[in-house]
């Protein structure tokens, strides 16, 4: 049962793949503190240990087609299990709603609006991504292509401004930090943004293309979204060097020292006007995977009253998640990585050996 | 039904509208654009004495000249830290310090010998400042600098800005930033440098000259380098696009431009000793020479050639000599060791500062003239062609 | 204060409590009719049959005419020994006087042939239709209503005696303007030819555009009381069905009164009525109306007024003008690029020029900074204000210069810009960039002069905003308009269609050459979407010169 | 507080409404749930009454059972 009867063309959950992970791309900070200069390479094998995650995703597509997570559990685990896994999920999504939140508020406030509270940004934001919600799947996600591009654009632009000062020394010496660190560092690349990828199983009826096209679409997606935050993360080594592990945000600090000439500097704040789009977008993505993952929960017929209580509570639950934001990124770097893997690697892989072991969906091919 | 829901959500918005409030909004005309700050010493040595520089808005309306105006205000106060200082300011004038506009930071050098670390914080965390702001040491008292009267510019925060500026041009290692500054004190072994600038007294007017650059170890400053010592360290560095190689010989004196000039360092390691090979490729092009008569184009190339080579080696090896007596690693050949040979770097790294005094610097300068100016000859050339 | 929302809030719910429909309302609201004050007459009248004697035909189709001083009639007496008489209704002005003499009552007076007197009733009607009449539109009809309504319309009533039902014999001429240059829409290249108040006229310019059988114009009369007569034209096999079936189904069950201008269609049929954008689109060229429904689109002409309307209507349309196609695509890439940013500075100029100066100070270059600061010192008000007073003047002098005639409009234009700004800058009550600031938004707003009225209206949303939240303030206010956008739909079509993905980008943000434009905007055309055989280059002809495929 | 409660009161104007008008009583009950929940979280937050975080919580958990860096 599908609650949210629009369509999407493929293209735009590609696109919305790649604005998705592009999103995280302010968010290399868990990062840049635990792997330093070689943060790239935690990327890099990121982005490669991420394949199987993928995979396992399209399998479950693949394997019930028109279907959403939800639906799958429920039908691979019956329904008591289901239900419980389900809630999981719901609590999962509801949460990385609430941190992405709170991200930009935090982000908000600590670059463009000093004094201004947090929770007055974080409201604003939420109310005009309930606006979008109201419109369904179409409106949440059209605009991918364009902030994606945008943002593809601006990285390049990004690039060549700060092309005088980059040092490619910077990157050295490679590979001496404690293997551990490595291990870390993937795995806060592969859960924070790549696994989060998960939301998108929530969606997945919704593309009017068939499964094995949808496999395509995650695959190109998300390397495109990889490779964006590979490239922004070598650019902010290559321009802050060894002070890269001091700033909260390293990529805008890198974009603020553009300096060429008097008029093309002081620029960063377009970069985190788009960097508030991208923000955004994810936000509302991950605000309407709640909205509709809730509704279909309790076999709603409509979601859409439920869609500003959801948004109070996202915004209330969010205060309670954190006191601070070292805090946050404290956990960022050392627990969430690990907890999420739970939802993100082991839930669908448990799922998918246990449709094969159970032959499920009966109908269809196995 | 529809109404009431149009109507609520026009609540809603206009409710938002409300208490968004302006929180962060600073009229222009209340606030103070800060473009220069001077650090000094004070007598009390736990704390420090702070002046800011801020440029004086003139209304633009019409009437009033200019000239009489002061182009900046100043303000100073005594206070243990930057953020004191902020809020004295703040409280004491009728408008906000903004700082993002700050230019330069000016740290007096009886400061600056004392310890800068603690006093720097505050450029570090604080949003507000940006990284970008120049750090520079001064001859003397750092609020002269910012008192300064200057014919060419009148808010010398400005000045010194655009000095650098300009200097960047010739290369980008004359630039320190604040990120550069702490970039480089994060490092374990490359020692911070800052230029150095002073005020003087020329016929009755201010000016303001660059002397150098102050060089730093961990927490003060330790010395510094002449401005000749300056070039030699730029030239170290590389990345050079302007400047000059002068030198005179037997036969007369020569002044090449550079056209550019890169370095590439090569480390090797002898037995505890380290070795380190720095090759300079230059584009030099004659800018103006005397004397040379009697002698052939090609030997007169050849001559400058080697002549500009032995000029540009002398010129490292001086300064290197220099910052050996300080022993301070301005070059970075410890960070440039870290990077190639980490594992020899965790070796060396305890006893960096005798490695140090110990490194070998060997300087291989490969000089080529490309041009010969405007005119090929010099005057004296073609009088001595005609005398034969 | 919030008291006072909620009270009304509440006031707001209680009267809507009461006004819920049942499903019997409901019912009674889907089959409403007007009432006809002049009691139910009308609609026995138009059901009684004519009579046979000319006299009471006649009063009776006066009465319903009302008796006025315009309505002329005219009894004559006709045919051989003059034994049959006729009675001719027309109202003056509507109807060419010429037309009646020379072409109904000459040839009736003159009419010499054999036997007519002889005929009776219905056969009397036809011969005289068919043998006496030089008019090449002639209908008989019934019923008196029918003759009044013709006559409402310019034509003459023709009633003869003895026959129980009339003829409408086509006579409008009345004083019409002629086909002029449009004012709206001025031209440097292309037809300067403009529609006019008159619906024939207008329907025949745009015939005279695309000569294809295809073409199809369908006539509809609105307005119980204007019966204001809409002609949909669309190419038959291009425009999509549904669409054109949209359009006709929510004019024919539109119960109003009166059409006075196309205006009246637009704002009963749009899809969005509480948007600031238009979701239909208008103009008073027949070649961007003909241009438009070669793509696909239903023209919706009205009688009465030069402005045709066209549907389904995307974003990008505004910024497609009709001359982007008359000169070299190159140029007419870069005037288009120049149209976006001229709206986005129309919507977001004086918003940002109020974020840069409050909140974000640091991100403007320290000269430039130092200039506005100077400016700035001693102006009274805060930026926001400043710079509402300046935009809020401009609105009013250009509505003052757009309603006077054309020479005080440009004198008050003069003394608008040049005297009031000039003054009020170097008396200190504004700083100059302000006037700069604004003076370029309102500059850029007539770029795009169809989204004018959605521009000025977002500007000062995104101005509030700004003031409130900056930079913050902007961005969530331009992914709100961009959500709105996304939303809107026109006629089922997507109204941000063609910009938000690759679809028809040929023909979006730069204008690739025409050779390039192979297919017909996806969503809007429906059948034959193949303009022109693929990839024609300009310099090798086609062997076959007739390339353009047809169904 | 007052500007905490109006804006719960807007919310359950806009949507509370025609849930109950539509007699959808299933999808008022999740509505409640909702936003009751919601209710009570900002309104314990708003009077400093420290919830515990689940995050943290979770947090704590794993790294008592050696799940963390």
């Amino acid at each position: 049962m599908q609650i949210d009867k629009r369509k999407i063309p493929g293209s735009v959950m590609l696109f919305s793949v790649v604005c998705f992970i592009q999103a995280s791309s302010l968010l290399t900070a868990f990062l840049a503190g635990v792997t330093f200069q070689d943060s790239w390479f935690a990327i890099l094998i990121g982005t490669i240990a991420g394949l199987p995650m993928i995979w396992i995703y399209n399998m479950l597509i693949s394997r019930f087609p028109g279907k959403n997570l939800l639906e799958i559990l429920s039908e691979v685990f019956g329904k008591v299990l289901g239900k419980i896994f389900g809630v999981m999920y719901i609590w999962f999504f509801l949460t990385l709603t609430s941190l992405n939140t709170i991200d930009m508020g935090n982000f908000v406030k600590l670059t463009i609006m000093e004094e201004t509270p947090r929770l007055i940004l974080m409201v604003l934001c939420i109310v005009v991504g309930a606006w979008a919600i109201r419109y369904g799947i179409g409106v949440v996600s059209r605009y991918s292509f364009l902030f994606s591009m945008i943002s593809f654009i601006i990285l390049v632009i990004g690039i060549f401004l700060v092309w005088n000062q980059m040092d490619f020394k910077n990157f050295l010496p490679m590979f001496t930090l404690p293997v551990k660190e490595y291990i870390q560092g993937t795995n806060i690349i592969l859960t924070i943004p790549f696994g989060e990828l998960v939301v998108f199983l929530m969606i997945i009826p919704n593309v009017n293309i068939p499964p094995q096209k949808i496999s395509k679409m995650f695959f190109i997606g998300y390397l495109l979204g990889g490779i964006h935050i590979l490239v922004v993360m070598a650019r902010d080594i290559a321009v802050l060097g060894n002070t890269i592990a001091m700033f909260s945000l390293p990529s805008l600090v890198t974009l603020r020292l553009v300096h060429l000439g008097e008029a093309l500097s002081r620029m960063e704040i377009l970069f985190a006007v788009v960097l508030i789009m991208l923000m955004f977008f994810k936000i509302t993505f991950l605000y309407y995977v709640t909205v509709i993952t809730i509704a279909q929960f309790f076999n709603l017929k409509e979601y859409k009253p439920l869609i500003l209580s959801i948004g109070a509570l996202i915004l209330s639950y969010g205060l309670t998640l954190y006191v601070s934001p070292v805090k946050h990124t404290l956990s960022g770097q050392e627990i969430t990585p690990i907890f999420w893997i739970l939802f993100e690697f082991l839930l669908p892989l448990v799922t998918l050996v246990t449709a094969a072991i159970r032959k499920r969906p009966k109908t269809g091919k196995v | 039904m529809k109404l009431v829901r149009i109507f609520s959500a026009a609540v809603l918005a206009a409710f938002m509208l409300l208490i968004c409030g302006c929180w962060d909004d600073y009229e222009l005309n209340a606030l103070f654009i800060v473009t220069g700050i001077a650090l000094d010493s004070s007598q009390n040595p736990s704390q420090m004495d702070i002046s800011v520089q801020i440029a004086k808005p003139h209304p633009s309306s019409e009437g009033k000249s200019d000239s009489e105006n002061e182009p900046v205000i100043l303000m100073n106060t005594t206070a243990p830290t930057m953020s004191d200082a902020l809020s004295v300011f703040n409280r004491n004038s009728n408008r906000t310090l903004m700082l993002q506009h700050n230019q330069v930071l000016l740290l007096g050098k009886s400061l600056a010998e004392d310890n800068i670390i603690k006093h720097l914080d505050l450029f570090m965390r604080d949003q507000e400042t940006r990284m970008e702001v120049l750090v520079m040491v001064v001859d003397g008292r750092a609020e002269d600098i910012i008192n300064a009267q200057l014919e060419q510019d009148s808010i010398s925060g400005m000045f010194l800005a655009r000095l650098i500026t300009d200097l960047t041009t010739a290369s980008s290692h004359y630039q320190i930033r604040m990120i550069d500054f702490v970039s480089r004190l994060l490092d374990e072994s490359v020692a911070p440098i800052a230029p150095i600038v002073s005020l003087k007294e020329n016929n009755g007017k201010q000016e303001i000259v660059m002397n150098g650059m102050a060089v730093f170890d961990n927490e003060r400053m330790i010395g510094q380098l002449t401005n000749d010592e300056v070039t030699g360290y730029i030239w170290a560095m590389g990345d050079v696009s302007r400047g000059e190689v002068s030198f005179s010989t037997e036969w007369g004196t020569a002044v090449l431009n550079i056209s550019s000039l890169t370095a590439k360092r090569e480390i090797s390691f002898d037995n505890e000793k380290v070795q380190v090979n720095l090759s300079i490729k230059a584009q030099l092009h004659i800018g103006q020479i005397s004397g040379f008569k009697y002698i052939s184009m090609e030997e007169l190339m050849a001559h400058l050639q080697t002549s500009a080579e032995q000029a540009i080696r002398d010129k490292i090896m001086n300064s290197f000599e220099i910052s050996k007596t300080l022993n301070a690693d301005i070059f970075g050949f410890g960070r440039s060791i870290y990077r190639t040979y980490p594992s020899e770097w965790k070796k060396i790294r305890e006893e960096w500062e005798t490695v140090y005094q110990n490194l070998e610097l060997d300087v291989n300068v490969d000089a080529h003239i490309a041009t010969t100016g405007q005119i090929t000859d010099s005057l004296e050339m073609e009088e001595g062609k005609s005398a034969d | 204060m919030f008291l006072k929302y909620f009270i009304r809030k509440l006031q707001y719910i209680t009267g809507f409590r009461k006004a819920v429909r049942t499903p019997e309302e409901t019912h009674k609201e889907a089959h409403w009719k007007p009432e006809e004050t002049e009691s139910g007459t009308s609609e026995e009248k138009e059901k009684e049959p004519m009579k046979a004697e000319l006299k009471d035909n006649l009063g009776q189709l006066l009465d319903m005419l009302g008796n006025s001083n315009d309505v002329k009639k005219h009894v004559f007496r006709f045919g051989p020994d003059n034994t049959l008489s006729g009675a001719l209704v027309f109202i003056d002005g509507l109807a060419d006087s010429k037309t009646i003499t020379d072409a109904i009552l000459r040839p009736l007076i003159t009419t010499r042939m054999k036997g007519l007197a002889s005929l009776k009733g219905e056969n009397l009607l036809d011969a005289v239709s068919e043998n006496a009449l030089f008019s090449g539109d002639v209908e008989t009809v019934e019923s008196l209503s029918e003759l009044a309504a013709g006559c409402l319309s310019g034509d003459t009533a023709l009633l003869l005696e003895g026959c129980q039902a009339g003829l409408i014999i086509s006579s409008k001429g009345w004083e019409k303007r002629g086909v002029s240059e449009p004012q709206s829409e001025a031209v440097v290249r292309g037809p300067r030819e403009g529609f006019t108040e008159n619906l024939r006229t207008n329907t025949s310019m745009i015939r005279r555009k695309i000569h294809h059988g295809k073409l199809i114009a369908e006539q509809l009369t609105v307005g119980r009381k204007t019966r204001t007569g809409i002609c949909l034209m669309y190419l038959d096999g291009v425009a999509n069905p549904d669409v054109v079936k949209k359009v006709k189904y929510r004019i024919e069950n539109l119960e109003v009164d009166s059409i006075l201008e196309s205006g009246y269609i637009e704002e009963y049929i749009e899809d969005a009525p509480f948007s600031p954008f238009s979701t239909i689109g208008y103009s008073e060229k027949p070649d961007v109306v003909a241009s438009r429904i070669l793509e696909g689109r239903v023209a919706i002409v009205v009688d009465g007024t030069p402005f045709v309307l066209t549907a389904p209507m995307l974003f990008i349309e505004s910024f497609q003008s009709t001359e982007d196609y008359y000169v070299r695509p190159l140029y007419a890439s870069l005037v288009r690029i120049l149209r976006f940013i001229a709206f986005f500075i129309a919507v977001f100029g004086p918003a940002v020029y109020i974020a840069l100066t409050v909140f974000h100070q640091e991100m403007i270059p320290t000269t430039l900074l130092f200039t506005i600061a100077n400016a700035r010192e001693g102006t009274p008000f805060p930026v926001f204000i400043e710079t509402a007073i300046m935009v809020i003047t401009f609105e009013i002098l250009r509505e003052a210069g757009v309603r006077l005639p054309r020479p005080v409009g440009q004198a008050i234009s003069i003394v608008g810009a040049l005297v009031m700004g000039d003054a009020a800058v170097s008396a200190g009550l504004v700083g100059a960039p302000v006037v700069i600031a604004v003076s370029l938004t309102a500059v850029s707003g007539f770029l795009v002069p169809n989204q004018y009225d959605a521009a000025s209206m977002l500007r000062i949303i995104m101005m509030i905003l700004a003031a409130l939240i900056g930079g913050y303030g902007i961005s969530m206010g331009f992914l709100g308009l961009l959500i709105h956008l996304a939303s809107l739909t026109s006629f089922g079509v997507p109204y941000f269609q063609g910009l938000s993905f690759s679809r028809n980008l040929e023909d979006a943000v730069v204008r690739m050459p025409l050779w390039t434009m192979v297919k017909r905007p996806k969503g809007i055309a429906y059948h034959d979407i193949t303009r022109r055989r693929f990839f024609i280059p300009p310099l090798r002809p086609h062997q076959d010169e007739d390339g353009q495929k047809e169904n | 507080m007052p500007l905490l409660i109006m804006g719960f009161v807007l919310i359950a104007l806009i949507d509370f409404i025609p849930v109950i008008r539509k007699k959808d009583w299933g999808l008022a009950a999740v509505f409640l749930l909702i936003f009751v929940s919601a209710l009570v979280f900002s309104v314990l937050e708003i009077n400093n009454i420290k919830i515990p975080s689940i995050m943290e919580a979770a947090g704590n958990l794993m790294k008592s059972i050696g799940l963390s860096y």
